[in-house]
């Protein structure tokens, strides 16, 4: 009877949900769009998932090897840093851009912080903000795929550049398919959405932030369009905006807590995405978007904090 | 997929072998009796009874063996006859040391004279509440809360309504479930009796729909009383919970730091209305309850089984655990205490005893990772990841002020957490240094009030004299 | 370590012990917004000490006639003049400069280096002193500048003082040149400095332990 | 009116003083730890820049320009501001003894603020009229009181994580003002 039994504090069971399952889930969710930008961009695609991929790992192992800290890489949440962050570059970026950008985005922005869960921007997105501003030449020109003028000629333009002159120039099933110009992970839509639903099925992100992110730059649109259906459904289309709002924004460590803040999370980053595309230096608004709601977190955090079950009825 | 609800947050804990299901079908047998019980004097919320006998008298069945000490306590009464051989101490399944009463039995059975109720349903509330005192009852989902207290509303505070907890929520447990269907018409006659004494409207019997056979036989018993109905509740853990389960049922919320009574509801278990029929009806003191045991036994079932008996016995009876067993658990799986020693007491309190595996033991606590589930989880609406840190990081102060005291250590934020942090264990451990900073500066404060006062009294003298 | 009373202790101690970036963490804004050329940070670097030397010492030999409830105008209106000079003479003499720096010349004035130092040294202490700590504090703010700049411009331009030091295939790092790099640059030197600032205290107590 | 919404998000997004210029910084990193002292900071700041504003663009076109005295700005902004704290927190003192017991201990510490002397030129040099002056100052001021507000909740935020030892405080907090400064890059042309 008393054979190796235990004493703990209940609750004596735990769901089966891990920090590692979840990572991995989300790894599984961003493939569909990774396999999507090797089919459409070529080997380049995968040359620069495996440098990301692996700077990203090997900076996290090595870190904590330095510092004395226990390893966290089996988490997997490295990977999918790696991994957002190598779909946030053009297929023509030389090697060392996302060695540089894996480098910091872990160093920089996560580890230094205290490490996962710590950080209060997104990784991926911080480190190709840096990339962007520094090597823009570099990493905000857009190739063709491989079907439509091939990874070596430079697109003049991307769609949301072209719709900006005229919507009816791209054609919607490009944009869903992906054989427009753009990063590696934005361009295939189908397999981002494909990705999305996973996520929000499977209960890892909350939906309202997508939702109401989507919902928003769509609204805005056919508000400032004089309601141009097929502008808008093609601006939502159109750029990282699909990746940013099911992969970027809803990372657990910086978008708000609480459902009240996840809702303001996804209509501010909306807002800041149609603004910034719509009137800014950059055509691509979104991930600077999400970064400006990260730093708005703590705060949304500290404002909508759920009220205590019991309270509500005390003010009334 | 995101399941009904009629309360804020909650989870769907999983069950191991042995769960509700394989459970739910066994009837209620009586545990043998034991040559000697172990026969704790708290086994409620409140001041220990003080024993009323002494090593060598002889003590009949339902004889009070432990006398009230105070409002807030209840009587103990003897659940065997026989010769008493030790008033000492026994160790619960808790760890907790409490004066205990250890009987030999004589197998004679043999009642004290009963006392029914001559008139069960014109009686008074005080004598009501003599009655339910006198017959030593707690609240019998765990929470040993003494009854009569509960039936004792404060001045300018009435009972509108009564709300009877048939949620057994807590994975595993199934001793409600059957009580429900077995002793239905007591249940349901006991209710009656307590609106008839207390002068209540309404009151209402709330059952999670897993329990689709106890919901249509209440149903059906209930049919004929006015007031009273049966409320099947969407499973959802911790339904059972008393704010909880007034929230699902009337959708009022009861006030942070209130009691049920602020919004006019008494919730009471099943157990416990059952035990009150049993002592109005029949005289009957609370000696005996029943506890499920399951998980990873050989025979789980539920038994009738009197207070005091060591729980070996019921493993016994189960036929012993599976080699696969881990850990011993005294509860339900997610609010229960997980123990060793087999031959504590089974009280009052004992809804179930469990026997669990691997999946019990706790795995490595990592980083949070803002995931947020908590939140979800929580019932009380609370930021449970943030309480964490607070508390972790010594900020008591801050983590009172996210409310940590409102916590009901319910375990779904613990449950749900994949970083496998160890929540409920921080609240536990912050309310208990919150609590003793409080009672410091009060007593602190106590202390300059006097010093003060006496300095008064001394200035005012030496005027006098002056 | 030299005490502060001589006109060598408060030198050192503002070059090295008490730097105003490093360690008393004054003066950012000019630390961080013109640090982008290590030219840049040499002439900022030089045109505060000047005006730290002067203000000093005019405070210094002022300190026993200025009443103390106007002495923070008193002051404001010392170090304000000394910026209006040191800003009319590069914008005769070193225009180019002048123009790099833009409105941080005049922001001179609001530095808090300059008033702290005069509230707290030159106000209490003699002239010589007081020039010795305004020499001190100006040529550390000067030097911790400089290598901020220096860093800044080798990584955000690949050169130093304008001679190209990198390889030619280095791309420079243009967010360096930028608000961002400037924070996160002083953020990591300060990290550095700490820890050298650190193992150093390790080494000093390891050698009063063996001496003891 | 387009002036104004263009003002209105220049000095608060697009041009943030803090973020955008490094002007300020002493504040920014000194009083940006906990939230609520960087709300009373913000405000105190917003109140002296607003009114630091109209009165400096008074004396630059009503007495340094009539006189031709206009290299003697610098002086003269200084001492205006310096004037102006004093009276307002005397005027505080008198008029709302809570609102100078919230914002008192803050308005000795803006006078060195440059961020306040800044705006002043900027807005000479801008060419802003009188009530541009004071909007695009009271802007400014807001903006200076957002970038506070940001830093001050992320601090917050980072004092319960795990971060390393050195990098708490100072080293910290200019390094999450550079990760905060590269989000507001994003705004770079908007006006």
């Amino acid at each position: 009877m008393q054979r190796h039994l235990t004493i703990t504090p209940s609750p004596h069971v735990r769901d089966r949900a891990s920090t590692k399952n979840i990572m991995q889930e989300v790894c599984l969710a961003l493939a569909p769009a990774g396999i999507a930008s090797v089919i459409l961009f070529g080997a380049a695609a995968l040359k620069l998932i495996c440098f990301s991929v692996l700077t990203c790992v090997l900076t996290e192992y090595l870190y904590q090897l330095i510092t004395g800290h226990k390893s966290t890489v089996g988490d997997w949440s490295a990977v999918v840093t790696g991994l957002m962050l190598a779909y946030n570059l053009p297929a023509t970026a030389p090697w060392w851009i996302p060695v540089v950008g894996g480098v910091i985005a872990i160093l920089l922005v996560k580890q230094m912080f205290g490490g996962i869960g710590s950080n209060f921007m997104n990784p991926a997105l911080t480190a190709r903000a840096v990339l962007f501003i520094s090597w823009g030449g570099l990493v905000a020109s857009y190739p063709n795929t491989v079907y439509c003028g091939g990874v070596d000629t430079i697109s003049s333009a991307t769609p949301l550049a072209l719709m900006a002159a005229d919507p009816s120039q791209v054609k919607f099933m490009d944009l869903l398919l992906g054989n427009v110009p753009g990063i590696l992970g934005e361009t295939c839509k189908i397999a981002l959405l494909l990705g999305g639903a996973y996520l929000i099925i499977r209960q890892i992100i909350d939906w309202r932030i997508p939702a109401c992110f989507i919902g928003t730059v769509f609204v805005l649109y056919l508000l400032t369009s004089g309601f141009n259906f097929e502008l808008a459904v093609k601006e939502i289309f159109a750029g990282g905006l699909m990746l940013g709002a099911f992969f970027m924004a809803t990372d657990y460590a910086t978008c708000p807590l609480s459902r009240k803040g996840r809702i303001l999370m996804g209509l501010g980053c909306g807002i800041f995405t149609f603004v910034i595309r719509a009137y800014a230096n950059y055509p691509e608004g979104t991930s600077f978007a999400i970064l400006f709601m990260n730093v708005l977190t703590p705060l949304i955090d500290r404002y909508t904090m759920p009220k205590c079950f019991g309270e509500v009825k005390k003010h009334a | 997929m995101f399941g009904a609800r009629l309360f804020p947050g909650g989870i769907h804990p999983r069950e191991g072998l042995n769960g509700k299901a394989e459970n739910s079908g066994n009837p209620i047998q009586e545990l043998p009796a034991v040559s000697r019980v172990i026969i704790p004097l708290s086994q409620h919320i409140g001041a220990p009874a003080t024993a009323t006998v002494k090593k060598g008298d002889h003590v009949l069945m339902g004889q009070v063996i432990g006398e009230a000490a105070g409002f807030v306590s209840a009587p103990v009464h003897a659940s065997v006859s026989g010769t008493v051989v030790e008033v000492g101490n026994c160790k619960l399944a808790s760890g907790a040391t409490v004066p205990a009463v250890t009987i030999d039995n004589d197998f004679q059975d043999e009642w004290v004279e009963l006392h029914p109720s001559e008139h069960p349903e014109n009686l008074t509330a005080e004598e009501a509440q003599q009655i339910i005192r006198n017959a030593g009852i707690v609240g019998m989902g765990g929470a040993t809360f003494p009854t009569q207290v509960k039936l004792t509303p404060g001045a300018g505070k009435s009972i509108e309504k009564l709300i009877i907890n048939g949620a057994e929520c807590e994975p595993y447990l199934t001793a409600d479930h059957r009580l429900m269907l077995e002793h239905t018409g007591e249940i349901v006659d006991g209710v009656r009796l307590l609106m008839l004494a207390f002068g209540v409207k309404e009151a209402v019997i709330g059952v999670e729909d897993n329990k689709k056979d106890a919901i249509s036989a209440l149903t059906d018993a209930c049919s004929g009383v006015e007031g009273l109905r049966v409320q099947a509740l969407p499973v959802r853990y911790p339904q059972g919970g008393e704010k909880q389960l007034i929230y699902a049922i009337t959708k009022r919320e009861v006030p942070v730091g209130g009691l049920p009574i602020d919004v006019g509801c008494v919730v009471l278990n099943v157990g416990t209305v059952f035990a009150c029929d049993q002592a109005i009806r029949m005289g009957i003191p609370l000696v005996r309850r029943v506890t499920t045991v399951g998980g990873l036994v050989n025979n789980p079932g539920n038994f009738l089984v009197r207070i005091g008996t060591p729980v070996k016995a019921l493993f016994e009876a189960c036929g012993g655990t599976l080699p696969s067993c881990k850990q011993l658990i005294s509860g339900g799986p997610m609010m229960g205490i997980s123990f060793k020693d087999t031959d504590c007491p089974v009280t009052k309190g004992t809804s179930g005893i469990l026997a669990l595996g691997k999946e019990s033991i706790y795995p490595e606590e990592t980083s949070c990772i803002r995931c947020a589930r908590c939140l979800d989880a929580c019932p009380m609406r609370l930021a449970p990841s943030r309480m964490d840190s607070y508390i972790r990081h010594e900020r008591y102060d801050d983590a009172e002020k996210a409310g940590v005291m409102n916590c009901i250590e319910c375990g779904a934020c613990t449950y749900v957490c994949p970083a496998k942090r160890l929540l409920t264990q921080s609240f536990r451990m912050g309310k208990k240094v919150i609590n003793t900073r409080k009672k410091a500066a009060a007593a602190k404060a106590a202390a300059e009030a006097a010093q003060l006062a006496a300095e008064k009294a001394a200035n005012e003298k030496e005027k006098k004299e002056a | 370590m030299l005490k502060k009373d001589t006109f060598l202790g408060a030198f050192l101690n503002g070059l090295i012990y008490e730097n105003p970036t490093f360690t008393l963490m004054l003066g950012m804004c000019p630390t961080l917004g013109i640090t982008t050329a290590a030219m840049n940070g040499v002439g900022m670097g030089l045109a505060t000490t000047v005006v730290l030397v002067f203000s000093n010492l005019f405070i210094s030999m002022l300190r026993n006639i200025i009443p103390d409830k106007v002495r923070i105008p008193s002051y404001i209106v010392i170090i304000a003049s000394f910026v209006t000079m040191i800003d009319l003479l590069m914008q005769a003499f070193l225009p180019s400069l002048r123009a790099a720096l833009g409105t941080y010349i005049q922001l001179i004035v609001v530095n808090c280096i300059i008033f702290a130092r005069a509230e707290s040294f030159a106000a209490k202490n003699p002239p010589i002193q007081a020039i010795g700590d305004g020499l001190g504090m100006g040529l550390g703010f000067t030097w911790a500048i400089t290598l901020l700049s220096c860093i800044r411009e080798l990584i955000g331009s690949g050169s130093i003082f304008g001679f190209r030091l990198m390889p030619e295939a280095y791309q420079p790092m243009a967010i360096m040149n930028q608000v961002p790099g400037g924070f996160i640059t002083l953020g990591i030197l300060l990290i550095l400095v700490n820890m050298i600032k650190a193992a150093i205290g390790r080494h000093n107590q390891a050698r009063k332990e063996e001496l003891a | 009116m387009s002036t104004f919404f263009v003002i209105l998000i220049g000095q608060i997004l697009v041009n943030n003083y803090v973020m955008c210029q490094f002007f300020g910084i002493c504040p920014f990193l000194g009083v940006s730890k906990k939230v609520d002292t960087a709300l009373g900071m913000g405000l105190a700041v917003t109140f002296v820049i607003t009114i630091a504003s109209f009165f400096t663009w008074l004396v630059q076109n009503f007495l340094l320009v009539p006189l031709h005295l206009e290299y003697l700005q610098t002086i003269a902004f200084i001492l205006v501001i310096a004037v102006l704290v004093q009276v307002v927190e005397n005027a505080l003192k008198k008029m709302s003894y809570s609102l100078y017991q919230a914002l008192g201990v803050y308005l000795p510490l803006i006078t060195t603020n440059c961020v306040v002397l800044a705006v002043a030129i900027n807005n000479i040099t801008d060419g802003y009229n009188l009530l541009e002056s004071t909007f695009s100052g009271c802007c400014s001021a807001l903006g200076f009181t957002l970038a506070l507000l940001l830093l001050a909740g992320i601090r917050e935020r980072m004092e319960l994580s795990n971060m390393p030892k050195w990098m708490q405080g100072f080293p910290g907090a200019l390094i999450m003002a550079g990760l905060m400064a590269i989000s507001f890059m994003g705004f770079g042309g908007l006006i």
